[in-house]
């Protein structure tokens, strides 16, 4: 197998993609590195459940603000025009189609669009937050994740074997390996790294990976 | 991202025939005059936007507003909750001559609707008109021994609000009672289309104090000292 | 028959009976005429559709803001303590009964607390308007009303006739004659006018008229 | 109309075994953390209120606020979207252990459902949830060719919020987002309690800029310089 990417390649990669103007959530954790690797000259406009439009970067440790926080606990800071509501509110915004893009992390991908992020199943506290919300309320669902398992099994499959978190809403997969979007039920590879084979793509990856057209290559800087 | 466009042609661009258009306003307070003369306006010289679907709580006082867009007769069918005014007799005499639709909708009913056609609620229910005439064909549920009427959300292609104060990302506030309807109407429209008092930079509306955050504004139209509708009607507009 | 009482009149008994603290809803027209009768030393705090809670009386003329009014569309001031608020938000304290009183004019009231108040029947333009919110919202839903229509005939029935805003919903009755409870759906007479026996008023009212301990006279001064 | 009590214990009166309690504040912002503290403080001195229910988007951090209720035993059940934190050992010890039930909702169906108990609509249907273990056992149904799930209200006893500043009225304002759940929570409880930082007279605070009107609150205790749920942890709480 070839090198892979890292988390904060897989970011930089996903964030190329985003529109300018475009209203944005990024999940907790790793979705968050998105922000950073923004093109220069792109307004994004960033949303957090917790009732904030329009927030900045982290403040210099020290300064921080625990009432200006976002979903991921994390401090931060307020763009010029950045504004205040209450959840439901927040989930208004959410649920009812106005966010161009969210992004989540996730355990594993079904070539419908299905995504499982919130529960290995039986034994653990379950936690869901507003993932469940999420998948049905952006324009397009973005998924940035490893191809593959710590364990090396495919995370992208014919269909989820964990609890579900929603279902068909997935429609692009930023993974260490490829671009793949999901269209009619199928994942359509975009991008892979270059120095892969399809079929050494395909060995890792759960469910046929349909080609139309040009396979772009996934060219990423070291960041 | 510069949501100010320089004239009505841009802001009112893409308002077709048949369309569905929330109109803010409660009585005089909100209603966007200056919107809804520009697109009047632009139905006399083109012919279109005609046949359009106007929701808003009331049907037109007057001769000006929505009574204007009636008299004009652009105005298929009206969604409201009170079809009555001090001068109602653009709406009476179309309604009764059978020109024109009426869907009579409780206000509180009309307000969540268009709340939950924001918030991605197809639909919910409530105790409002259980029993009545308004209720009939709706479907009728029972929860902890009480019944309750099940209502739809209500969407547009296009809302026409008024506020007080905007920034070019489209961040809102509204003057006193004005507010009613419109920040719920900015939400559940395809398309926003605000006319406003005077525009801000970004920053200057202090982020505890938007009533409308600017992710639920499209396009916003500067128009300094607005008419206000009941004050026209009291000096005698017609 | 007897003297009644005048629209003011009425207004002013049931203004007698709003608790200090209440949060109260008057309807357009006639029960707006309530406020002017509160007595000194309550606190009564008016909520309107249109969204304002605690609007206080009418501008002096010439003085008035037409952006601040209620939803009779007649201008109003603010209290000390005031808010605005938009219309879903009103309507979620009307519906969610956080308002103590509602008080609404009435073409009908049935002994079940059936009210009809908003369509005389087909041929007019029929207007709703905030009242089928209102019946269900306020923990108190009192009618003020012409004991008699025009006509000379009851309004206080066994059952509505014309279409109803609401079912089961009236809690007491403040006509030109009588104050009237609503319990188990039952007419409870609590006060008539001290000149009119018991029989003559029963021959104004379409139901039996129930007498539950003492009934109280209804006394106003001239208003 | 004065809501103002002068300390905890005319505050808190009335909250009793079993009953449901929200309490604002997402993560440590917005924290209601003296009003918690004092219940915890009665419960420990007078074995009561216990077996609460009690609603908030996480399930305690460390060993303070809702954490502390949960390590005193007055918890029998969480309501919440999101029962983890960076340090969660109260309430996982308490759930691997059997001790304390978790009713897990979606936290945009946690807001709404607040929301709807406020507003009086018994149940509304959200996309949210469609097709997972979280909709196991509730109704579903389509509109427009889209399945939805049906969820109820949700009502409390009590709330116990955070705000800024408030008046004896009981308008209030909010602090950033501490804003988060408690607008909703104060429509949503029998009995609204507010620690406010400063109180103010009626009418200081601007009419346009009241995020919770009077109405929805009971009562008002003044915590100047309240504490940060966060701050504390940081400061290394115990």
């Amino acid at each position: 197998m070839t090198s892979k990417l890292t988390n904060a390649q897989i970011a930089w990669r996903a964030a190329q993609d985003l529109p300018d103007g475009a209203y944005v959530n990024l999940g907790i954790g790793f979705p968050e590195m998105i922000a950073k690797f923004k093109p220069d000259g792109r307004e994004v406009i960033y949303h957090t459940e917790n009732g904030i439009l329009d927030f900045g970067e982290a403040p210099p440790a020290g300064e921080e603000d625990w009432d200006l926080i976002n979903a991921g606990k994390k401090a931060v800071t307020l763009n010029d025009g950045a504004s205040f509501f209450h959840h439901a509110d927040s989930f208004a915004m959410v649920r009812g189609g106005h966010l161009d893009i969210a992004v989540l992390g996730a355990y594993e991908i079904a070539e419908n669009g299905d995504i499982a992020n919130w529960s290995t199943g039986p034994g653990s506290v379950p936690a869901v937050g507003g993932a469940m919300d999420l998948v049905h309320g952006a324009k397009q669902i973005w998924v940035v994740t490893d191809h593959v398992t710590k364990k090396g099994e495919p995370k992208l499959l014919k269909e989820c074997r964990l609890p579900l978190t929603g279902v068909g809403c997935v429609t692009t997969v930023y993974t260490s390996l490829a671009v793949i979007d999901i269209v009619n039920q199928r994942f359509v590879l975009r991008e892979k790294l270059p120095a892969m084979s399809l079929a050494e793509l395909q060995a890792v990856t759960g469910a046929e990976l349909v080609v139309e057209g040009t396979i772009g290559d996934l060219i990423v800087p070291e960041v | 991202m510069n949501k100010i466009c320089p004239n009505f042609d841009e802001a009112l661009a893409g308002i077709e025939d048949g369309m569905a258009v929330m109109i803010g306003g409660f009585g005089g307070a909100g209603a966007p005059i200056e919107l809804i003369h520009a697109l009047v306006e632009r139905y006399k010289k083109t012919g279109s936007p005609g046949r359009l679907t106007v929701i808003n709580n009331n049907a037109g006082n007057g001769a000006i507003g929505i009574a204007a867009m009636i008299y004009a007769g652009m105005v298929a069918k009206m969604v409201c909750s009170f079809p009555r005014s001090s001068d109602p007799k653009a709406f009476t005499d179309a309604y009764l001559a059978g020109e024109i639709e009426l869907e009579l909708v409780p206000q509180g009913t009309l307000a969540e609707r268009i709340r939950a056609g924001g918030a991605g609620i197809p639909a919910f229910y409530t105790p409002s008109s259980y029993g009545t005439q308004v209720a009939d064909g709706k479907p009728i549920a029972e929860f902890d021994g009480k019944h309750y009427v099940q209502e739809r959300w209500l969407k547009a292609d296009v809302a026409l609000i008024k506020a007080e104060v905007a920034d070019r990302k489209g961040n809102l506030t509204y003057r006193k009672a004005a507010r009613n309807f419109s920040p719920l109407m900015a939400t559940a429209a395809k398309t926003t289309i605000v006319q406003a008092g005077r525009i801000v930079e970004p920053g200057e509306i202090d982020p505890e104090q938007v009533i409308t955050p600017g992710i639920f504004v499209n396009r916003i139209v500067e128009i300094p000292d607005p008419k206000q509708e009941e004050a026209l009607l009291r000096e005698g507009a017609k």
